[in-house]
Order: structure tokens, then C-alpha cells, then sequence
């Protein structure tokens, strides 16, 4: 059997990362390709919908619309990708607790038959970390290495939904000390650094940022003020959401808490497939690492140069 | 009534029930939370709770005291449901649920900020996406996205409008959509008892 | 022939005249299934003379309202309908007897715990459910038979598994009423966690000051044999006559020639951690766990042991007592009662990530604390932080660690010692240091104990103690100095705060041994939900278990401190010498008997026998059938249940019985 | 009025409701059921019980005898594996019903009438849930009309 058959899955893009950060969007296509995945696109997905804001405005609705994007990957027997915290939280808690509860599944089958769908549960939602973690192996990762960054001194953002609620996710029930993600940076070569409160929150879920921008700003101000006094070059994450409030953040935290801050963030924000693509000898290009537009107002808004410069010479 | 009545009198004394919102959680499975021993993990595990007046505990213990006001407090709002109080719990309480079910309730009362409002109903109802790249206003977007060498828009929902008619008839069937009439008639009937109270005042 | 077994011979003869007596139980019963109508309908009920209720027939009045009717001679045999006959069998079997009728000639149909208590909210089910075990019961008495006590011969001994403070004194005790003991100890000395601590709350009397005194009054006692290093392999028989195989462990050091001079310690080349400091400090492959160790001699621990000879070396032994040889013994005893007093073990932190156990150096646990108090530990009563070997000036206790806890790996219920102990230990550390800065966080403090309340009031009033509301959230480690930050609620405040101290400390609470399952087997015991010894009623019997015989105590039956556990030792030892005082005891008489015409000889019966009471004898009309032992049968029905020819029945409850209840409508 | 009478009335204005046997050894599912009453576990009102020395004295016959006397179902309960008072009875009735389970299935009845399961002395809510699910599953087989007298 061909690697290309071995792994074959739908991807879920979610809102954020297709419509906001497209970089991310094709470095995970890029990065997968690479590694022999072949994905297949979920069309006509809809938000997953978001598990601060949908969810907590009507958890039925919630459940409905993730149970119909979940349908769309079962009717190609795939499983689903995401590379979005966010979605993988809605679509993994949906599955689960579709799973475990028959009269749940029931009324939202209700739901469906009316637009000729039903959940049957048959394939599994996973994250994109989960895929090279576990489907993929870390072994199998080291092989496509090419280039190993140095000195290069990462801060790895897990974000929340990828490890918690740890009774719905894979790292058997590990929450409190998760190393996962940081073995993926690490086979790059760059050095995970360790920094206060890592595990913390970005601030950007459970409706915040929509509510009261402020605090979602001072969530990201305080990690930020972490990653920076541990010496972070640039920081990793693995959700279009957290990347949007760390880099996003950084120019609203600057503008609101500039007597607190004093030298404004500049931290580079790069999503992990960016990182393991650029490692793996793929083209900056196709991992959305070199900006070809004049286009005013959009993302990264932290620039990213400083980084590239400084891992130019280890590209050769 | 002297100033100072008014000010440091307070005779109101707080009647605790376990009736109103504490049943609604009971309904819901919740009832774990009657276990509750009030030891503050999630309070002091709580990342928002350490730069707002967000307190997790007291939210849920005044829910579950039938103290309906909690309804309209921000602070439920300001849960970025990180999930770590859920996780510490010594009584085993899935904490986090428990505020998006808070959250549940007060939506079905009408208690929703404005802007969470039109992101349901204006956007994610109309797009089926959270953050649309469709039409003129995103243009920008659409152009990054071929600048990376991707199609103007996502496979999703934006090229499909019958997949967006889908969701809205799932959302119809699922009662989201009278849940946002409703609360579409509750913030006109609040606008305008603002406007006449104010004129009143004039 | 007696007046009894005239009644008996009467009763055996006559056609049953069933009393039927439905109790009330207060309201447990009563209130909420009509009692009245249960009697009615029992009275309509074949062979059903007589029918009453009251409000408890356990009282005094109730029971002699039976006496009554027996000795009017209304009625030959007694249903009563009450509670489990788990709790008040033995009370009526008494009333029957004290009236004249065989004690067997008795049935009780359980409505409260199997209706009345479970079916609460279903009114009429429970009254259904009520109806039908009062028939059922009633179908059982028609077939009861009188049946003589059986009475076995008891030995004069018991056997005490665990010998820390509990096992100690329930020994104590039983000798003092003139009983032989084995006291059994898989550790090289007895003592238990008792040894470990340095005071003890609330009087502050130093547990080595009176733990020791009772530790060589028992090594000197010559009623009890002391099996240190020793573990029970095997236990057969039945109460009165437990046959106890006991496995002596290799000590590598002949116990009889070494003298205890120590002359090894300093040869030995290997080092390693010892358990008895939890780790805080080190010992030698051939060790005593403490220096008041009892028995003091020598032994070798072979995991860590490399044999370099150096200690066997006459030089170093002059008694020449090492033997690398050693052999496991068996030895074989015969006791009558069985105390089992296992005690506990530590809870273990180091799943709770968010405290930082094992990652931190200066985050340790309570028993921790209490070997760096104690002024034969490691840093002879002075603690210090870990990290620097420095005295901490602010320390941190976080009480309920693995207590109180319902998520998995946790314990749900309270260790009852933890909040005196941290009280106990802040206080001590204060009196040294009275500038320290001490947290106590806590979610409820819990001293019950005579004197507790006031010992805790104190703490705070007079040592400044400063006790918090509320249970942290998090910690993490200064990098700079290694202090613990602390994260935590102030529930009180509702506030949100952090804390830096020198010193965390987690208030460990206690669980069951995690080996406890091989005890269960053992000795056919059980376990409560919690995984601690199951007593055989939560109130009445709290040192009796389910088998006859064995008793329970100590933290082994659940937490404890060491007034209740003193306590239940001696409730232990009283109950053991209470049931070996009289030399023998009264067993129930509920045997196989084996109708000799209907056996055809299969031989079923004797495989499915666990205790080989069947065997094969030759009858002379019938050939070779099968044939009970009753000295070795307990009446489980083994047998009965595999006999294809019905040829096997079991007394109490036999076939015939259990037909006439199965059968539904009469 | 007799019984079956008051039965078929009872089945007019209400859901029909089976009739359970259960046979709980003394040492451990008796006692594991009086900690569910002292416990207050609630459990529905479908089952009658008999106390037996250990689930290894329940004959196969008495089983059948249960079916054909018109009890819905019937539940026997022991200690563990390995718990057994008896050292090994619990063992010898598991490896019996194995064999009668089969040979009821022979007969046309369904197994699901018939529970074996496991409930120590400190079970009391396992055991209330175990009688729940022997509950349910027998209320779905509906009432056992199998040996019906039809004469």
C-alpha cells in the first residue's frame, strides 16, 4: 500500500484560517502533501460552529450543525483534519458526546433526516498535531527533516482545546504537562524554551474577544510579557484563532497597554506546519511565508522578516 | 430620605432557593454542582479571573442559589472556557459546562451583548461561517488568499449557497431561529423603553 | 426428654400454624406501605394463623408478643416481617427459643432494605414487592424443620495481621485475658506508621514515647509470638478453627546470632533510599528500618544486595550470623479468631500534576514532613527546604491532597487526620520558629476529636497559624530560588491570590493498601466502596466482618487517628475473647444431607465440594453413593445445585423450600 | 378478585410492569442489596428476592421451575469471581449457567430473561443498576407467556 492510500483525510478549514490567515491554510496542505496525505476537501462545510460563542448561545444548534459537518467527511469515510483548536473542540466533544448519548443522537438525527443526513459516528475528528503525533509518528516526521534550525528559541503555544476537556482527547488525559507539540518543534532543531504560565489561555475563546476586546488583549499582553522574558524568537501555535490573537494581539495589546509594555511586541507568529514545512526543505512560498501582495490591513500584522532572516543561512 | 440612608442602608436580605436556574441546571444533568464544596480551584485556576471581577465560583453558587440577576452580569461572558477549572476539580464538576449552559439560560432570557447577537444573526446565520471572506467588504481577504495561491474562497460554504440554505433549515428545525426572533423582539422592545425613558427625562 | 424437645417433637409432627408479625419500624416501614393491609393479606395466606402488627417487634413488647402466642401454642412457626435478617435474625431465633420453639422454626421476609428503603418513591410497587416476600417467606416457614445447634470446640488463640499500633494492642489485650497471639508483620519491625511520626496531636505527647514502651512489652510477652518479616500465605477452616499457614521471610542474617551491634553498616558498598524516611535519607543493603527497630537484628534486602561478601566476612560478623543462603519457612498455626489490622498506605500526589510533587524539590508530602520533624529523622527535628537544606521561613499546607476528591485516582471520602496533622506540624514548626510565616489552606477543618477544636483554635489564636479558605489551584517554582508560588482562591475574600512560600507541603491523606485485594482473598472478607475493609454492620458490628471469627481494626477498616484506632483494637480484641471465652461456639446447622436412595453415584458432587467434605461410601442397599462429612461442610450447596439426581439437599434451605416459593401463585 | 385479574386490570390503566426472581447469595449480593436499602438507592419494584447460602447452590431446575411458574425473568447474583464466601461456588454456578443459558435458547427462550451477575457486600448502587438493566431488558422481552398452562 502507497503512503499516499495509507492516509487519506477531509479537511476541515473551519473560519478563521481560510478566511483571515490563508498562510495556514497552505502550509498544512503543503506540509501534508508532503508527507504522503492525500486530503480531500469537506465541501460545503460550514463554521464548526464556534464552541465559545454557538455553543454558548444554544447548545442544540451547536450540536446540529457539528454533527452536519462531521456527515460530510462520513460520506467520504474519511476522517476529518483540522488544524484549528476551535473546531477540533466542537467537532471531537460533538463526536463524543454524540457516542456516548442515544437519545442526543437521536433528536439530532431528527434533525438531519431533514436534510437527508445522518450521523453515524464512523469516522473520527482529529487535529492536525494529532495526525503527525500519533498517526504519523515523530519517527517518521525526523526522516523528511532537511534542515535544522539553530539556535532558534521557540515559544510553543498549546492553546486550550487541543488538550482540554482531557476526557475528549487523545493524550490520555495528560492536560497539566503536555510535551506533545513541543517534540514536533524540537525535531526541527529549534529548542522549545519553557516560560511561565505556557499552558495559559490566549485569551481569544469562549466569546471573549467579541465581548470585550480589552481583556482579550490583556490575556495575550500577559503571555506575551512571559514569552519575551524567557527569550522567545518566535512563537509556535497550532490554532488559526490563538495565532490570530497572538499576532493581532500583539498590535492591539501594544496600542492599549503601551505605559505597561514599555518596547512594543514584535514576536514573530508562525503556525507549526510553517515551521516543520520550512524544515522539511518545502518552498516559503507554498507555506505562506513570503508575502507577494501590497494589500493594507491584513494579516500577519507582525512581520515575520526578522525570522525568516534569521534562519536564512540554516535554509542552505 | 436623607442621602445616607440611601446609601449605607440595606435591608435587603437575600433569599436563597434551589428553585429557577439551579433547576434548569438539575434539567440538564448538571445536578453535580449541588457537590460542590466551594473550595475555589476554578476561581483560583482562572486565567480571566485574575485581571476581571470574573469570579467562577461565585457565578455558579449564585446560579445555583436561584439568584437570577447572574443572568445579566457580564462576567459570564468573560469565561474564555479554557477548560482548566474543569479539569481541577476535586467534585468532579464539568465547570466549563456549567457556564455555557448559564450562558444557555441567559440567551433564552434575552441577556446577550449586542455584538455576540449579530455575529449569530446577522453573520453566521446569513454565511454559515463566524468570520466571512464573501463579498465586497472582505475583498482584501479574498485577494490574500490568491496571493498564497489559493482560490478566492474556501471550499466551504462560500461556494456552496445550497449548503448555506441547508444549515439555515437546520437551524430553523432546531429552534435557533425563533431563539434569535425572540431576542430580536426583546432588544427593539429595550431600545425603545430607552428611547421613551430617555425623552421622559428631557 | 426435655420440655423442649417435647415442643420440638410436637411441632416437627404438627400441621404448620404460621404467625405472622409485620413491624412497622417506625416509619421506615409503615410509612409508606399499609401494614395493616400486609397483615390482612398474610392472613389469607394457608397455614397463616395468626397476624399482628406493631410498631417495633424487635422492642422487648414486640418480641414478647410472639412469646405469647408461641406459648399459647396459636402457632408452630414465626414469619416476621421487618427488616434484613442480616440485622435482626439472631434477636427473634432468641424470642423463639426463650418461648420454647426451636429456633429454626423461624423466617423473616425483608421489607425495609428490599422494599420499603428502595422503592420509597413507589409507593404501591413497595407494597407489591412487600406482599410478595411476606408469601415468599411464609412458603419457606411451612417447610422449616427444627434442627439441633451444632457447636464446635474454639482454639485458645488468635491470629493479629499487622502489627502497628493497632495489631499491638489488640495483642495486648488478648494475652492480658490469658489467649495466645501470633502477631504477623511483613516489615522487619513492628510499629507501623505510628514509628514515623514525631508528636502526636492534640496533647503532643511524642509518639515514640508511647509507641516504644508498648513495642518491647510485646517483644517481652511470651504469649505472643512475634513474626516480623513474616506474611500469611494461607488460611483454611472455620471460625474457632482457622488453620493459618504463615511464610518467614528470608533475612539473609541469622536472627538468632546477630546481636544487633551494627559492625556491618559501614562495610556495606550499597546505598539506597530508605522507606522508612520515604526517601529523605539512606540506608545500607543490610539494614534495620529505624534504630528502636523491634526486633533489632539485622536484615538483608536482596533486590539491592550485590553478595560482595564484605559483611559475611568474620571481621566484620564476629557471631558470623550472614547467610546469603536463607530460606524462606512455613509455618503452620491453628488459632480461633483472626484480627486483621493491615493499616494503610499514603495517598500519592504525584498525578496531581498541578502541585508539582516530584518536579519541585521543595514540594513534599505530610508523612514527609513529619520524618523531617522527628528528632531520629534524617535532619533530626530541624526541617529544612529540600533545595538548600535551609530553614524555610513561610511554608504552605495544602489540606484534602487525594481526599475528598471524586475524580478518578482520587479518594471520595475524608482521611479524618489530615487537618489535625498539618495543624500539628504547623504548630511545631512554629514553636522553633515563630517568625515563619504558615498557610494552612483548607476547605473545611475538621477536628472533631476530643480536644481537636480546641487544639485548632489555638493554632490560629496563639502561633498566628494562618489558616485559608480555599483549595489551590496551581503552583509553579520560582526558578530563581526555587520558592512554590502559589495560586489559589481565597474563598472567603472571593479573591483571587498568590502566595510565594519556601516550603509546600500536601496534606496526603490515606487509602487501602494497594495490595488489600490479597488480604480480601485470603481470608474470603470484603472490601467497602471506598476499598477498605468491610465491617459487618456500619454501626453495630464495626469490628466484626462477615465470617465468623475475623475481626477488623484500624485504618484497615477505614481512616482513622490513633485514639479511634486504639479504640477499635481493643473492641477487636474484646469481640475475639468474647467468642473464644466459652471454648466453643454455636455454628448454624445448615449441612448437605445426601438422600441415599436417589444418588446414583456420579461423583459431581465431590469435584464441585471446595472443602473435600463428600466421598464415596459403600450403603448397603444402594450401593456406592455419596456421603457427607459435616465437620468439614459449610452448606453452600455446591453440590446440591450440580446434583442431576436431586439427590443432595441442603438444610435450611432446601430444595423443597425453595420450590414452594418459586412456585408463584398460590 | 383474582390475581390474574387484578393484573390485567392493573396492564389496563397502566404500563405492563415484569415480575423478576432474583437469588442472591447471602454473603455478598444480599448483603449488597441491603446496603442499596440502607443506602436508599432507589431501583424499580420488579424484583422479589431469595436468599440462598451462595449463587452455587441455585439449581439449573430451579431456574426452569421459575420460567414455567410464570416469573418474566429471573436474576442470580454472587460475589465476584475470586470473592466467593464458598472459595469457589460463584465459579461452579457460572460455568452451570453457561451451559443452561444454551439450552434455554434451545427452548425458545431468550436469554435475556435470565441475568447472572457479579454484586459484592459494599455494592450497593452497582447492584441497584445491575437490577435496573435486568429491569429494562426483561420489560422488553415482555411478559413470559412461554409455559402457559393452556389447558
Amino acid at each position: 500500500m502507497s503512503e499516499k492510500n495509507k492516509w487519506k483525510y477531509g479537511f476541515f478549514l473551519g473560519c478563521v484560517a481560510p478566511n483571515r490567515y490563508p498562510m495556514i491554510e497552505s502550509s498544512i496542505r503543503a506540509v501534508f502533501d508532503h508527507l504522503g496525505a492525500e486530503i480531500l476537501e469537506l465541501e460545503g462545510a460550514s463554521c464548526c460552529p464556534a464552541p465559545g460563542v454557538f455553543r454558548a448561545f444554544h447548545i442544540p444548534t451547536w450540536l446540529v450543525i457539528a454533527a452536519r459537518n462531521i456527515t460530510i467527511a462520513e460520506e467520504l469515510g474519511v476522517d476529518i483534519i483540522t488544524g484549528c483548536n476551535g473546531c477540533y473542540g466542537t467537532l471531537r466533544d460533538a463526536w463524543v458526546e454524540l457516542e456516548h448519548d442515544h437519545e442526543l443522537k437521536k433528536m439530532v438525527n431528527g434533525h438531519l433526516a431533514k436534510v437527508g443526513r445522518e450521523f453515524k459516528g464512523s469516522i473520527e475528528p482529529k487535529h492536525i498535531v494529532q495526525v503527525l503525533y500519533q498517526d504519523m509518528g515523530l519517527d517518521y516526521l525526523r526522516g523528511f527533516v532537511k534542515h535544522k534550525f539553530k539556535d532558534l528559541k521557540v515559544a510553543v503555544h498549546y492553546g486550550c482545546h487541543i488538550i482540554k476537556p482531557s476526557d475528549k482527547r487523545p493524550w490520555d488525559g495528560e492536560c497539566e504537562d503536555p510535551t506533545f507539540l513541543d517534540e514536533i518543534v524540537e525535531i526541527t532543531g529549534a529548542k522549545s524554551i519553557n516560560y511561565k504560565d505556557k499552558l495559559q489561555c490566549c485569551g481569544a475563546g469562549g466569546a471573549v474577544r467579541t465581548a470585550v476586546k480589552e481583556i482579550s488583549a490583556d490575556f495575550s499582553r500577559e503571555k506575551l510579557e512571559n514569552m519575551r522574558d524567557a527569550g522567545a524568537d518566535i512563537i509556535i501555535d497550532c490554532c488559526p484563532f490563538c495565532h490570530l490573537q497572538l499576532d493581532l494581539g500583539q498590535v492591539e495589546a501594544n496600542n492599549l497597554y503601551k505605559d505597561m509594555i514599555g518596547e512594543p511586541y514584535k514576536i514573530p507568529v508562525i503556525y507549526i506546519t510553517q515551521l516543520l514545512g520550512l524544515s522539511f526543505g518545502i518552498d516559503p512560498n507554498l507555506l505562506g511565508l513570503v508575502k507577494n501582495h501590497d494589500l493594507k490591513g491584513v494579516s500577519p500584522f507582525i512581520p515575520i522578516e526578522s525570522f525568516l532572516e534569521k534562519v536564512k543561512t540554516q535554509l542552505t | 430620605m436623607s442621602e445616607n440612608v440611601e446609601k449605607y442602608i440595606k435591608r435587603k436580605v437575600y433569599k436563597s432557593t434551589s428553585s429557577g436556574i439551579a433547576q434548569k441546571f438539575v434539567d440538564a444533568g448538571l445536578e453535580k454542582l449541588r457537590a460542590c464544596i466551594n473550595c475555589g480551584t476554578c476561581t483560583g485556576s482562572c486565567p480571566s479571573g485574575r485581571r476581571t471581577a470574573y469570579r467562577t465560583r461565585s457565578v455558579l453558587r449564585r446560579a445555583l442559589t436561584g439568584d437570577e440577576s447572574v443572568l445579566e452580569d457580564i462576567d459570564i461572558w468573560l469565561c474564555s472556557t479554557c477548560y482548566t477549572c474543569y479539569e481541577r476539580c476535586p467534585r468532579d464538576i464539568p465547570v466549563t459546562d456549567m457556564i455555557i449552559k448559564l450562558r444557555n439560560i441567559a440567551v433564552e432570557e434575552g441577556h446577550i451583548l449586542d455584538a455576540h447577537f449579530d455575529l449569530a444573526n446577522k453573520i453566521f446565520y446569513e454565511t454559515g461561517h463566524g468570520v466571512p471572506a464573501n463579498g465586497e467588504a472582505n475583498k482584501k481577504w479574498q485577494d490574500l488568499r490568491e496571493s498564497y495561491g489559493l482560490p478566492p474562497l474556501p471550499p466551504t460554504v462560500h461556494m456552496h449557497p445550497e449548503a448555506v440554505k441547508e444549515c439555515q433549515e437546520l437551524m430553523k428545525s432546531v429552534g435557533f431561529r425563533d431563539l434569535l426572533d425572540k431576542i430580536e423582539n426583546i432588544k427593539e422592545k429595550e431600545k425603545e423603553e430607552a428611547e421613551k425613558s430617555k425623552e421622559e427625562n428631557k | 426428654m426435655t420440655e423442649v424437645d417435647k415442643k420440638l417433637n410436637i411441632t416437627g409432627n404438627e400441621k404448620p400454624k404460621i404467625g405472622v408479625y409485620v413491624c412497622h419500624c417506625g416509619v421506615n416501614i409503615g410509612g409508606v406501605v399499609s401494614v395493616p393491609d400486609l397483615v390482612e393479606y398474610a392472613k389469607t395466606l394457608p397455614n397463616v394463623s395468626v397476624g399482628r402488627e406493631y410498631k417495633f417487634f424487635c422492642s422487648d413488647v414486640g418480641q414478647k408478643m410472639i412469646k405469647e402466642d408461641i406459648e399459647a401454642g396459636l402457632i408452630n412457626r414465626v414469619v416476621v416481617a421487618a427488616c434484613s435478617p442480616r440485622m435482626h435474625e439472631p434477636t427473634f431465633r432468641i424470642a423463639c427459643k426463650e418461648a420454647g420453639l426451636n429456633q429454626f422454626l423461624f423466617e423473616m421476609a425483608n421489607i425495609r432494605e428490599h422494599s420499603t428503603w428502595v422503592h420509597m418513591k413507589e409507593p404501591e410497587g413497595a407494597y407489591e414487592v412487600a406482599k410478595d416476600h411476606i408469601r415468599l417467606a411464609i412458603a419457606k416457614a411451612r417447610g422449616l424443620a427444627p434442627l439441633a445447634v451444632q457447636k464446635v470446640s474454639v482454639e485458645p488463640a488468635c491470629l493479629i495481621i499487622g502489627a502497628g499500633i493497632t495489631g499491638m494492642n489488640s495483642a495486648i489485650d488478648l494475652t492480658a485475658a490469658g489467649y495466645k497471639v501470633y502477631l504477623v508483620d511483613r516489615s522487619a519491625t513492628i510499629g507501623g506508621h505510628m514509628a514515623q511520626l514525631d508528636k502526636t496531636f492534640p496533647t503532643m505527647d511524642c509518639s515514640s514515647c508511647i509507641l516504644t514502651p508498648k513495642m518491647s512489652e510485646i517483644s517481652r510477652n511470651k504469649d505472643i509470638e512475634l513474626l516480623t518479616y513474616s506474611e500469611v500465605t494461607e488460611v483454611t477452616g472455620y471460625v474457632g478453627n482457622f488453620e493459618v499457614t504463615i511464610k518467614k521471610k528470608p533475612h539473609y542474617v541469622d536472627q538468632v546470632k546477630c546481636t544487633g551491634c551494627g559492625a556491618c553498616i559501614d562495610p556495606c558498598p550499597i546505598t539506597v533510599g530508605n522507606e522508612f524516611d520515604l526517601g529523605l535519607s539512606t540506608r545500607k543493603a543490610i539494614y534495620v528500618p529505624f534504630p528502636q527497630a523491634i526486633p533489632s537484628q539485622y536484615t538483608i534486602d536482596m533486590d539491592s544486595c550485590v553478595k560482595c561478601g564484605i559483611c559475611a566476612r568474620e571481621d566484620v560478623c564476629e557471631p558470623g550470623a550472614i547467610n546469603y543462603d536463607d530460606e524462606p519457612e512455613y509455618i503452620h498455626v491453628k488459632v480461633g479468631t483472626i484480627i486483621v489490622a493491615t493499616g494503610y498506605d499514603e495517598y500519592d500526589p504525584s498525578e496531581l500534576k498541578q502541585y508539582g510533587y516530584g518536579k519541585y524539590p521543595n514540594v513534599i508530602t505530610g508523612l514527609q514532613m513529619e520524618r523531617l520533624l522527628s528528632s531520629f529523622g534524617p535532619v533530626v527535628g530541624k526541617p529544612v527546604k529540600p533545595s538548600d537544606l535551609k530553614d524555610p521561613h513561610s511554608i504552605a499546607f495544602l489540606q484534602c491532597v487525594g481526599s475528598r476528591n471524586f475524580r478518578e485516582g482520587g479518594n471520595k471520602y475524608c482521611s479524618r487526620v489530615c487537618c489535625m496533622y498539618a495543624t500539628k506540624q504547623a504548630r511545631q514548626y512554629k514553636e522553633k520558629h515563630p517568625e515563619a510565616d504558615i498557610y494552612i489552606f483548607y476547605m473545611d477543618i475538621r477536628a472533631f476529636g476530643k480536644g481537636y477544636e480546641e487544639f485548632y483554635e489555638s493554632a490560629a489564636r496563639d502561633y498566628g497559624i494562618n489558616y485559608v479558605r480555599g483549595r489551590i489551584a496551581e503552583v509553579r517554582e520560582n526558578p530563581l530560588n526555587h520558592n512554590i508560588i502559589i495560586r489559589s482562591e481565597d474563598t472567603l475574600l472571593q479573591q483571587p491570590i498568590e502566595v510565594e512560600v519556601e516550603l509546600f507541603i500536601l496534606s496526603t491523606g490515606i487509602e487501602p493498601r494497594a495490595d488489600s485485594d490479597s488480604v480480601t482473598s485470603l481470608l474470603r472478607i470484603q472490601k467497602s466502596a471506598d476499598g477498605f475493609f468491610l465491617e459487618a454492620h456500619p454501626k453495630l458490628r464495626p469490628v466484626d466482618t462477615l465470617t465468623e471469627g475475623i475481626f477488623i481494626a484500624g485504618v484497615s477498616q477505614g481512616p482513622k487517628d490513633i485514639p479511634d484506632s486504639v479504640a477499635q483494637a481493643k473492641g477487636a480484641a474484646a469481640s475475639a475473647i468474647g467468642l473464644m471465652a466459652k471454648g466453643e461456639v454455636e455454628i448454624e446447622p445448615f449441612f448437605a444431607v445426601v438422600h441415599s436412595d436417589r444418588c446414583s453415584g456420579c461423583g459431581m458432587c465431590i469435584q464441585n465440594c471446595a472443602y473435600g467434605a463428600i466421598e464415596f461410601v459403600d450403603d448397603r442397599y444402594y450401593g456406592s453413593v455419596a456421603s457427607i462429612n459435616k465437620a468439614l461442610c459449610k452448606g453452600c450447596g455446591a453440590c446440591s445445585g450440580n446434583c442431576r439426581s436431586s439427590a443432595i439437599d441442603i438444610i435450611g434451605f432446601s430444595s423443597e423450600q425453595l420450590h414452594s416459593m418459586i412456585t408463584k401463585r398460590e | 378478585m383474582t390475581e390474574q385479574t387484578v393484573e390485567a386490570k392493573q396492564s389496563e390503566s397502566k404500563e405492563w410492569e415484569p415480575k423478576i426472581i432474583a437469588f442472591l447469595c447471602n454473603w455478598c449480593s444480599y448483603a449488597g442489596a441491603d446496603l442499596a436499602g440502607v443506602s436508599r438507592i432507589q431501583y424499580p419494584p420488579n424484583i422479589r428476592i431469595v436468599r440462598v447460602p451462595c449463587s452455587g447452590r441455585i439449581n439449573a431446575y430451579f431456574i426452569i421451575k421459575s420460567l414455567t411458574d410464570g416469573w418474566d425473568g429471573v436474576v442470580i447474583s454472587g460475589c465476584h469471581p475470586g470473592d466467593c464466601h464458598y472459595i469457589s461456588g460463584n465459579l461452579v454456578a457460572r460455568r452451570r449457567f453457561v451451559i443452561l443459558k444454551e439450552l434455554l435458547e434451545f427452548f425458545g427462550i431468550d436469554p435475556g430473561r435470565v441475568n447472572f451477575m457479579w454484586a459484592s457486600a459494599a455494592e450497593g448502587e452497582r447492584f441497584a443498576v445491575l437490577i435496573r438493566k435486568a429491569t429494562a431488558i426483561v420489560k422488553k422481552l415482555g411478559p413470559n407467556k412461554k409455559f402457559e398452562k393452556k389447558w
